[in-house]
């Protein structure tokens, strides 16, 4: 948060404003920059999933608007979803119909603050900060069961119950494969995480010992179900729930849950990135190669490839059912993630 | 078997209750005495030689002065198929279901409702099937007419 | 202490319009979680009444119609039909008709499977597929259209007759078709079919047992997934499917037991490649022909009853035709596959999970057009 | 236990090898046409919408007669003795003058039993497909070119229903 103060000190009668708009000024702008490049990173990547699912699937995907492969398109949907009718049914609960889709995009956008997206560049540097990520992202499950339930829909409201079912016990999983990172590292901090990263691939922890590359699996697969892609999407379901807990929303409404979705995609990416990926650390050491390419680009790269493997598997694969999900998670992936804690947690005494 | 044989076989075990048998049509058929088509097809499914384990079709033809419900039963051991036909009165015409022969008879016999408005005695869920539950009249029915409204809706 | 844990009961109203009803039909769930208790279906909103419009047009005018039941196998639907009134008729057409009306039926029947397994894995929640399968149905279409005219509803079977010979050279581009397909129906089912998702979700789900499935007169590709070998092709022949080689796959009950979702799924598949099979046998048989030869100037059944049945994609299809010696059929009532299929699905359903309603019916693969007719 | 490794294994391997087919299928070519630019070539038996070449049209009314849908409505009446002989391309005497010959568009079925009733092959169906109008009534298509003589009531009509 410092460059960001520092820039703006250097705007002019800056020192003359209130002490207490002063302190607030950075936490805005902070945010703003941080919205503005959440939702150029969610159109981009609403266009990459059109274009992926497209190109599995023999098709083109848009080619018309803004000239090349329709670049231009998920711009022109999200204003004709802003333009559009709100429409809140008659018989909704309409303080929490309202409220709902903000506070599912809330959970999603307060964990971006201690992402480290280069050396520098991160809002803040936490010492809890992964662990304040697995808090305040498990807020958008308040949202999705206020949206279900407030929709007054049955559809939504099984879609809710089984997002909140399905994001909770995922979140054993996915936290305990994080532990076994922090086992490493000894710190919490997302900045000290990746800086114990440095020096090259070799010291990357997907890489560094098997018990990590599992974690790094296990953590994949514990993301997918918390942000409900394929082959977990269960609360969306669109063959058996219609829309799950959307069923009602439209309009701008609909486009917070649109945003909020794929801002959690880029959450658990960005997470992964961090974790196991080297965050914005290059691949090549520094000491081989001059480090021209700047670090955040680094790190949108390596997270866009993540993004693309979960974009591949929710066109390849079909979806679980209820039981079989819940399976999947006590059965198979909380043993195999503390069985991981343990092998890794003997390594590290190594 | 060939229809002949299973027209003489149906003849002998009921004797009256079979009137009239054509088993040289172009598809061979027995005319049932509405009040024994539970026992003919219970028979026919059961008895040995026949085995008709199959119903095709039951459905109701509208002749102008009777209504004849007709039941096409295959069997897929044998492969042979036979035609029984019930003939009722045009006026509150009823039956009995054949429902515990084959299971399938109890869409069948809805449909039959539906359109004809024959009553099958003893079924279990006589509902319309088709037609919406107030639908007034029995579509199939040579003499019917079609409304111009449904509920204010120009049909 | 006794504690009741089974709850309350919710209705759930699945459909007229919900994406994985195929058409309209409504489903009247209840449900206890993601328990189905009972599901009752309700059909009848898409019914035109097609009985009571075909007594009112003659017989050439009722080929439309029939196209009209079953959208996706329309060829099937009025090759049906034609047969019945050329049976009554006491119409014999040569062998280049027999063989185009294979080639045609057969062609439809894979295309029509291809809508089955495509729309199926859209149930399951897998996209990819549907579109794969659309893809190669296209090409198909693309041979309709050429002959016939139509890509959907093809008024192609004519009484006594077709409607127009095949272009020169279509024989070699259905050839062609069918040598690229083939490899391609295996890279479906390593996308889908072997996909271990897909078969936890349908193998051991809505099982049919070959009692029920008799008892409740199901038929084709469903019958045979319970493990009937059945089929009208080879119990009572006609257009001389009798001189054509070719397997009726039934359900092995590979995994899981015999009768569940995963094998009447299969069973369409393992059917694609038996009808490539038939086409290819069919190709061979084409002779020169007058397509028209004996369709009749005016078309006046005598008096008389009769039944047919032949074998659709989605199980038989039998039409009973009263004719009172007029322009008109004075009766037609037909025995929908579908329509018999659906009465099965309340037992099968019941105690199952809301998923696997979805999984349940996409496996029967219905045809509203047809059940409500 | 064995086959819960077993399934653990068949589950991950049926995924990598759905997902290889599948990322396979990103570099192959689409099969996308796209539509308003390109267009498709259509085979010449390709049934759209019907076009009736009315200079030909001898009124005989066979494709009313054969229209399962009654979409098509024709109206005639006699020639008057005293008139000039018109003919088709093809010679027939055109003893009907053809006052209405309206298609309805919305209600053709597109059977083509009506093109393979008319005794001239005046009555086509061509290629056409896009005609999209805003109203229904737009697509009542007359084709009549002539006025007629009598009075409407007294001419032959379309065959009533049944």
């Amino acid at each position: 948060m410092e460059s960001v103060a520092q820039l703006l000190e250097k705007i002019p009668k800056y020192d003359a404003l209130p002490e207490t708009i002063s302190a607030l000024m950075p936490i805005l702008a902070s945010s703003v920059i941080l919205f503005a490049m959440l939702a150029l990173a969610v159109l981009f990547m609403v266009w990459l999933e059109r274009k992926v699912s497209a190109h599995i699937q023999d098709r083109l995907g848009p080619m018309v608007v803004g000239g090349w492969h329709g670049w231009a398109q998920t711009i022109a949907d999200a204003l004709k979803l802003l333009l559009k009718e709100d429409i809140v049914p008659a018989s909704v609960d309409r303080v929490l119909f309202k409220m709902a889709p903000f506070i599912v995009f809330l959970g999603a956008f307060a964990a971006y603050v201690v992402l480290p997206f280069g050396s520098s560049s991160f809002v803040t540097d936490l010492n809890i900060g992964i662990l304040y990520i697995v808090a305040v992202s498990s807020l958008s499950v308040i949202g999705i069961i206020m949206a279900g339930w407030s929709s007054n829909n049955k559809y939504s409201l099984y879609g809710s119950m089984r997002a909140a079912a399905q994001i909770v016990s995922y979140e054993i999983p996915a936290a305990v494969a994080i532990m076994t990172v922090v086992l490493f590292t000894g710190s919490l901090s997302m900045v000290d995480i990746v800086r114990a990263q440095t020096g090259g691939i070799q010291n990357w922890f997907l890489f560094r010992n098997p018990f990590l590359f599992l974690a790094f699996v296990v953590y994949f697969i514990a993301s997918l179900a918390e942000v409900n892609r394929t082959p977990f999407d269960l609360p969306e379901a669109e063959s058996e729930l219609v829309a799950g807990y959307h069923t009602e929303y439209s309009g701008m409404r609909f486009a917070f849950f649109f945003l909020a979705e794929y801002a959690n995609m880029f959450l658990v990416a960005s997470v992964a990135t961090t974790l196991f990926l080297g965050g914005w650390t290059q691949a090549v050491p520094a000491s081989i190669m001059p480090q021209i390419v700047p670090g955040p680009v680094v790190f949108f790269v390596k997270a866009l490839i993540l993004i693309f493997i979960q974009m591949w598997m929710r066109w390849s694969l079909p979806r679980l059912r209820v039981d079989q999900l819940m399976y999947i998670n006590w059965k198979v992936l909380l043993p195999v993630s503390f069985a991981l804690v343990l092998g890794a947690g003997w390594m590290a005494t190594l | 078997m060939n229809p002949q044989e299973i027209a003489a076989l149906l003849s002998e075990k009921f004797g009256q209750r079979i009137p009239e048998s054509d088993a040289d049509a172009l598809n061979p058929w027995s005319a049932v005495d509405p009040s024994s088509i539970l026992d003919v097809c219970r028979f026919m499914r059961s008895d040995g030689r026949l085995e008709m384990d199959h119903l095709e079709l039951l459905g109701g033809v509208d002749y102008k002065d009777r209504i004849e419900v007709v039941y096409v039963v295959y069997s897929m051991k044998h492969h042979h198929r036979y035609t029984l036909k019930c003939r009722l009165p045009r006026e509150e015409p009823h039956l009995s279901t054949v429902e515990s022969v084959w299971k399938v008879a109890n869409w069948h016999e809805r449909e039959t409702y539906d359109m004809f408005g024959v009553l099958f005695d003893g079924h279990s869920d006589m509902r319309r099937i088709l037609c919406p539950d107030d639908w007034e009249g029995y579509p199939l029915r040579k003499d019917y007419k079609t409304p111009d409204s449904y509920r204010g809706m120009p049909v | 202490m006794e504690v009741d844990y089974s709850g309350d009961i919710m209705t759930l109203n699945m459909g007229p319009q919900h994406p994985s009803t195929h058409g309209v039909l409504r489903l009247e769930l209840k449900t206890d979680g993601e328990i189905v208790a009972d599901a009752v279906p309700h059909i009848g909103y898409l019914h035109r009444c097609f009985e009571k419009h075909v007594e009112n047009v003659d017989y050439a005018g009722v080929v439309p119609f029939t196209d009209r039941m079953d959208y996706c196998a329309a060829m099937n639907m009025e090759l049906g039909y034609v047969l019945t009134v050329e049976k009554l008729m006491g119409i014999e057409v040569n062998n280049r008709v027999r063989c185009l009306r294979i080639i045609m039926a057969e062609l439809s029947r894979i295309a029509s499977h291809l809508i089955a397994a495509g729309t199926y894995g859209n149930d399951i929640g897998s996209f990819t597929p549907f579109l794969w399968c659309f893809r190669d149905r296209e090409t198909i279409l693309d041979f309709f259209e050429e002959t016939s005219g139509a890509r959907l509803l093809y008024n192609y079977n004519w009484i006594g007759g077709l409607m127009h010979d095949i272009k020169p050279g279509l024989e070699e581009k259905i050839i062609e078709f069918i040598d690229y397909f083939e490899p391609e129906v295996d890279n479906l089912n390593r996308l889908l079919s072997d996909n271990f998702i897909f078969i936890k979700r349908t193998a051991g789900v809505g099982i049919l047992s070959p009692e029920q499935a008799v008892s409740y007169g199901v038929t084709g590709p469903n019958l045979r997934g319970s493990g009937v070998k059945f089929d009208v092709r080879r119990e009572e022949p006609y257009l001389g499917y009798e001189d054509y080689e070719f397997d009726i796959p039934v359900g092995l009950g590979e995994h899981g037991p015999v009768g569940s979702c995963w094998d009447r799924y299969m069973v369409r598949i393992r059917e694609v490649k038996e009808s490539c099979k038939i086409v290819r046998q069919a190709v061979a048989r084409l002779t020169p022909g007058d397509v028209r030869e004996a369709v009749p100037k005016r078309i006046k059944p005598p008096a008389g009853e009769v039944y047919m049945r032949t074998e659709c994609p989605r199980g038989e299809l039998g039409y009973l035709l009263v004719s009172d010696g007029s322009l008109k059929p004075y009766r037609l009532k037909v025995k929908s596959p579908c329509f018999t299929v659906m009465s099965a699905f309340r037992e099968v359903s019941r105690g199952a999970m809301i998923a696997d309603v979805v999984s349940i019916l996409g496996s029967f693969d219905i045809v509203l057009g047809e059940i409500d007719r | 236990m064995l086959t819960y490794f077993r399934n653990i294994g068949q589950g991950i391997m049926t995924i990598v090898s759905s997902m290889a087919i599948a990322g396979r299928h990103l570099f192959t070519p689409s099969v996308t046409l796209q539509y308003p630019k390109e267009k498709w070539l259509l085979p010449e038996r390709s049934r759209m919408r019907l076009m009736n070449k009315i200079e030909d049209c001898i009124g005989c009314g066979q494709c009313a007669r054969s229209c399962p849908t009654e979409c098509i409505l024709v109206k005639t009446e006699k020639r008057g003795k005293e008139e000039a002989p018109v003919f088709a391309s093809d010679g027939t005497a055109k003893k009907l003058r053809t006052y209405v010959f309206d298609i309805d568009m919305a209600l053709c079925c597109y059977c083509g039993l009506c093109t393979f009733a008319c005794p001239t092959q005046c009555l086509i169906m061509t290629g056409e497909y896009e005609y999209s109008v805003y109203d229904k009534d737009e697509h009542i298509y007359h084709f009549a070119a002539e006025k007629p003589l009598t009075v409407a009531g007294e001419s032959r009509q379309n065959p009533p229903e049944g």
